[in-house]
């Protein structure tokens, strides 16, 4: 199921005109605060009528002005995560969870209920009401409540802005389950490259409510100019045996890199983000240091950004970011075309389908 | 009207033991009494304290005929405030306005409710309203109107004698003349929805003569 | 008590809070559409509405009670029409009384659940409506539990209105005793008898007993729902 | 319209508004005072506060008027003693009807008042504090402005009802043209009189017309107030 | 001016038991979602009165419950950023920034307006109501209507969760000069490591309502089992000159480091937070490498943390971590005492004095 946004609304301080494409699994609106992000969530989820737009799930008509066709909220089947978690303050937490439950077609499985309290770390909340909760705990009862809610479209407007990152990290990879199992689109708000790189396929970046530009996360974050301070790679790897230590091989063309992974059958393709800054180069292939993840590759494009340099380098087909100082540029003598050995402390693994 | 309550009740009672039919009464002002009957209320007998109330009534029809009288008078007295206020001759020489000095006198609505309307062409007719017109405070009924004189917001007013002899705080300081106005009088009729003979012994009843000593009693001159 | 007071008047009380408790069972409904209406909607006429809605508290009670009469009264423009369609008869019934009584109360009712009803956050509504309550059950889940204190604010308003209205009461369905001779009339008809001042302040005493009883219950309600409300 | 009008009658119309104007405006600061103390304050005796805020809606306004006369008329418990000290007197007097107004309209002022304070969030009024705001500037700067609808809510109201007021008036300060004779009352002496029913029409009208333009007035303010506080 | 609380109290689900010193600067609540942070600040704040506690401030007792002393909220001249922004919606924006200037004390200055505004971007917004910001914008000015408050007692709670990276890139580095140049303490609670390690001066962790930890940031960073997944360590070195290409050397007991700094003091000593993911072991100094920064060090305890090894490494008399996977480990044959070059890439520059 394809969600299809496209829409145009005018407020008096700004004027929205965007147009994307959310496929299967999700889609993250990226963009500076005040850019229009939650307007565009506003719109699919029909709480702001746009003055003109055409927003389609699969062959479900959501919107059509043209057509002066307006689906009510309740009859698009969204899972809402408010940015400002919008709790029912009469309802307890455990009611507040079930609600949507309630309104969910029969026979539609959402998320487990236990499971989802565990992972959310709310069983000790249920009998509350919202009232005294703190803000990290708010905002987890409104994920749950979502999720919850056994939706044909996610909408999730930086659901983990209010929590830990310990929190953060358990809840992530639940997300990532989420995406490839339930096969719903979803629509995520982030500010975090690192989120976004590891649950988005596409990305659709928002500039004062225009789309400046759109298209898979590999693509994306790889634009050194569009994402300048948080620039990375997404590469597609193949995953190998595990080995004794617990490290799991990962075939790219570059050759193998080492991993912590579990759970990964063997064989499966997966994406590994790999931010620029996170990439050091050597003209010849270090020894005797800690770094087990050193690929071969060839310098492509050079550019200069901002007092930095960015080396795009090609492995295999695949491409790869470093981002480096002028210094050592000059130092190590680049050339597009020039054999390399990029050093690499993997951040985000991206699992799920490859983008 | 309401005035006439424990008279009522009192006769209605006695009508109830002697003939084991029990009336119910329903006491209002007069002018809402006759607009509910002429809406359709269901009501048999009517008395009311206005003479035009019942003219209304008869005139949209719902008036047995020939079976409307004057059931009771009233008369009209000054009343003053205080438990022995010195009595007052109300004659030639009477000056209501020197008696008032800047005080007000109290009266029931000159222009819409009976008391006020006898009391204003008893004035006239003495010579003193336009004297005292500027002075008057007026009550939406007559016990509002006792009320005012018995807390001694206005010296004088004036009111019905039967209303009087129960309030403490005020003396009756004199009695108009029964010529100064129209007669007081408070017509009962028989009402076409009336269906049977219990109605009509009652209205017949109210005239009878325990009636009579009953409102008598209370200080009701008896008409009939 | 039952001693204390004559059976007439133990009628009349109790009459009265007969009419009272249906006039307010009675105008709830609507009067939570008229405030929903006004705080929510927009359409032509909304201010002659609000205006209606108002008229009897500006208007004399008797003014009121007249227009009750001949629109609503065995021969009037409406009742008859009542009376020979469906059998509903208001003249000088109890049931007169309690109409009479909730068009008194009503502006009441209203402003109060209006003002409860402005008062709500729609993006509560719409975190509903996301979840897939249509507006109805968006209402009943989420509006109606947020409005409580109001609309009990609004009834017991409404209920004291009812059990103190006098006016436009008797001049519609009169002073009947056991049909609609309630609480306030019986008060009224006692202030003007001769001598009936003290039978009135005895009557008087059982009206501001059955007020604060009535208000202490609404308090104690309010307070448990806004508490709910609060979060614990 | 001054032709439509007789004099008298057009001075009934102007000391009705006169009165109603000062019965609001003068019960405004006791308004929010006493709907502050009910929502937010507890203490002992708020309920007996509470009941006796409500009392002129349960009594019938004959007895409120009664009341009223015993307590504040020359001779009166309180009333002689407002003559004595500072020449205060409400007897017969248009300031009279503007206490009787006033009281009998204090519970509607109050009670909306109250439902807006209680639905304000302490939360900003924490926050006004944190940022150096005593409690009174609180009050001023965050609570009134948010309460603001619920206040025009309960003068309008309140406006309402002393225009409408005439029980508890002619009863405590009776019908003196051009002091005590309100519009209600001259619609009353109508009723009075057989035939009276087109020329109290006519006075219904006009209290019609100005219960309506206030009405119109306080919807437009609430509005302009709720659109101010939504965020526009 | 210190601040000093100490204070106990108990809601139904926990109860609070917390103690510390917040001296001049920062100092960072940390804790995980629902630890007791809020209630801490509330309490200092004024909003929630403990039942038992002490809080001054210098030489002002802001609350003492033993001695019946409570100073209400307004008295305590404090500028609380609200995690739930608690903006007036029927001010405008200028007007809610201005709110706290009024109630401040004649004479004493707070932040320039136009200069916050400006910092914030918010100046498209003053003459708006609060009532359709974004998330983002509302946070934006509920900071600045705190800033602009002129207060003695700066409480922050998770001032920046909502904003952008590029955004919150352009307000700490002027947070950390307020905090050098307002002498005011801050308390500050985040959930970013990155966030707390640049400003902060000292820590304060708290769990269930308890502080388990407490110190300087530079200790409490660098303990690996209390930071487990952002440990890094927090090293002081002195700016050197500024070389023609921009690179700034730092000196550091290990050697030099060049980064891309400016107006910065020759001379001047400065933090740098280096995350122990980002250092990179070499038995030899690797040559013919991008990686400008390279110190010589002296490995340390070597702790193993599920799955990852952990390994101090002594800088002088700085320390240094470094996160290598046990297979490295084991390739470099790593032991207590041995002479070791860290490859370091340095995420983030804390400025300002030195902890
Ligand atoms: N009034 C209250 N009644 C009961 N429990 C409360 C109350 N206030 C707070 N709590 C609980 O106390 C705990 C601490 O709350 P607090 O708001 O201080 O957390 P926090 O550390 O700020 O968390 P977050 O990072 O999610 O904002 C939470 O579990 C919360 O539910
Ligand atoms: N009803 C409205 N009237 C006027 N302006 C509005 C309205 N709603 C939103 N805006 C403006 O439109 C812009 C986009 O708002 P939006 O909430 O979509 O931003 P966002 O991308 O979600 O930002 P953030 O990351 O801060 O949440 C903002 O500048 C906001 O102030
Ligand atoms: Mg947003
Ligand atoms: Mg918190």
């Amino acid at each position: 199921m394809t969600l299809s946004v496209s829409l145009r609304h005018s407020f008096p301080g700004i004027t929205l005109d965007v147009a994307f494409d959310a496929p299967q699994g999700v889609t993250a609106l990226f963009g500076r605060s005040g850019s229009g992000k939650t307007t565009v969530v506003n719109a699919v989820a029909g709480l702001l009528r746009p003055d003109h737009g055409r927003i389609t799930l699969g062959d479900r008509v959501l919107l059509d002005t043209a057509q002066r066709v307006v689906l009510p909220p309740h009859k698009r089947r969204i899972g809402y995560v408010f940015q400002d978690a919008r709790l029912f303050p009469h309802l307890t937490v455990r009611q507040n969870l079930l609600y949507g439950r309630w309104f969910a077609p029969k026979g539609k499985a959402g998320a487990e209920f236990d499971q989802v309290v565990d992972l959310l770390g709310i069983a000790p909340l249920l009998a509350r009401r919202p009232g005294h909760l703190s803000g990290g705990e708010k905002s987890r009862v409104a994920l749950g409540r979502a999720l919850l809610s056994a939706p044909d479209l996610l909408l999730m407007d930086e659901p983990l802005a209010a929590l830990d990152e310990a929190r953060k990290a358990e809840i992530l990879p639940w997300l990532e389950r989420l995406r490839d199992t339930v096969r719903v689109p979803i629509l995520y708000v982030s500010h975090s490259h690192a989120e976004v790189a590891r649950l988005a396929i596409t990305v659709v970046m928002l500039e004062a409510g225009r789309v400046t530009r759109t298209g898979p996360v590999a693509e994306m974050l790889a634009d050194p100019v569009s994402a300048r301070r948080e620039a990375g790679a997404v590469m597609t790897v193949q995953v190998g045996p595990t080995e004794s230590d617990g490290l799991t091989r990962l075939d790219s063309a570059g050759g193998p890199l080492w991993l912590a992974l579990s759970g990964m059958a063997e064989g499966a393709r997966i994406r590994l983000r790999i931010p620029a800054r996170d990439v050091m180069l050597a003209r010849q292939r270090p020894e005797g240091i800690s770094a087990l993840n050193i690929l071969e590759c060839r310098v492509g494009e050079i550019s200069v950004l901002s007092g930095d340099v960015m080396v795009r380098l090609a492995v295999g087909d695949e491409a790869l970011l470093a981002q480096i100082t002028p210094r050592s540029a000059r130092g190590l003598g680049l050339e597009p075309g020039m054999p390399v050995f990029a050093v690499v402390r993997t951040i985000a693994v991206a699992t799920g389908a490859p983008g | 009207a309401a005035s006439m309550k424990n008279a009522l009740d009192e006769v209605a009672a006695k009508f109830g033991e002697e003939t084991g039919n029990t009336v119910v009464i329903s006491y209002a002002g007069s002018n809402a009494l006759a607009r509910q009957i002429i809406e359709g209320a269901p009501a048999d007998i009517f008395i009311s304290a206005a003479v035009n109330w019942m003219d209304e009534v008869e005139r949209a029809g719902l008036v047995v005929d020939g079976a409307r009288e004057d059931l009771l008078g009233n008369t009209l007295v000054l009343v003053a405030h205080g438990k022995d206020a010195a009595p007052v001759e109300i004659g030639a020489g009477f000056d209501l306005r020197a008696l008032l000095g800047d005080g007000k006198l109290a009266m029931a609505l000159v222009d819409s409710v009976p008391a006020g309307q006898y009391g204003k062409a008893a004035l006239e007719h003495l010579g003193q309203w336009s004297a005292v017109e500027g002075s008057v405070a007026q009550a939406d009924n007559v016990r509002a109107t006792l009320a005012l004189v018995a807390q001694g917001e206005a010296p004088y007013g004036i009111v019905y004698a039967t209303d009087a002899v129960a309030e403490d705080n005020v003396t009756v300081a004199g009695t108009f003349p029964a010529d100064s106005h129209k007669p007081i009088v408070y017509p009962a009729a028989l009402l076409s929805g009336a269906a049977d003979a219990a109605d009509r012994a009652f209205y017949e009843a109210l005239s009878g003569d325990e009636a009579d000593k009953i409102f008598a009693a209370e200080g009701f001159a008896i008409l009939n | 008590m039952a001693d204390w007071l004559s059976p007439d008047e133990w009628n009349a009380v109790l009459l009265s809070l007969r009419v009272s408790f249906w006039a307010v069972l009675i105008s709830l409904p609507f009067g939570l559409l008229v405030a929903h209406a006004l705080a929510r909607w927009e359409f032509p006429g909304k201010q002659v509405l609000n205006g209606i809605v108002h008229l009897p508290l500006i208007l004399p009670p008797v003014v009121t009670g007249y227009l009750l009469l001949i629109t609503f009264g065995r021969k009037g423009s409406v009742g008859q029409y009542l009376d020979q369609w469906f059998g509903i008869v208001f003249a000088f019934r109890w049931t007169g009384a309690v109409l009479a009584a909730a068009v008194m109360a009503f502006p009441l009712m209203v402003r109060a659940m209006r003002l409860a009803i402005e008062a709500v956050d729609p993006k509560l509504e719409q975190a509903g409506a996301t979840l897939g309550a249509s507006k109805p059950w968006v209402w009943l889940t989420v509006t109606l539990p947020m409005i409580l204190p109001g609309v009990v604010a609004g009834a017991i308003l409404a209920f004291a209105k009812a059990m103190g209205e006098f006016g436009a009461t008797i001049t519609f369905v009169s002073n009947i005793p056991g049909q609609t001779r309630t609480l306030p009339t019986a008060i009224y008809s006692f202030m003007q008898v001769p001598g009936g001042e003290a039978q009135a302040a005895r009557l008087v005493w059982v009206a501001i007993a059955i007020a604060m009883a009535a208000l202490l219950l609404s308090e104690w309600v309010s307070r448990l729902v806004a508490r709910r409300i609060s979060g614990k």
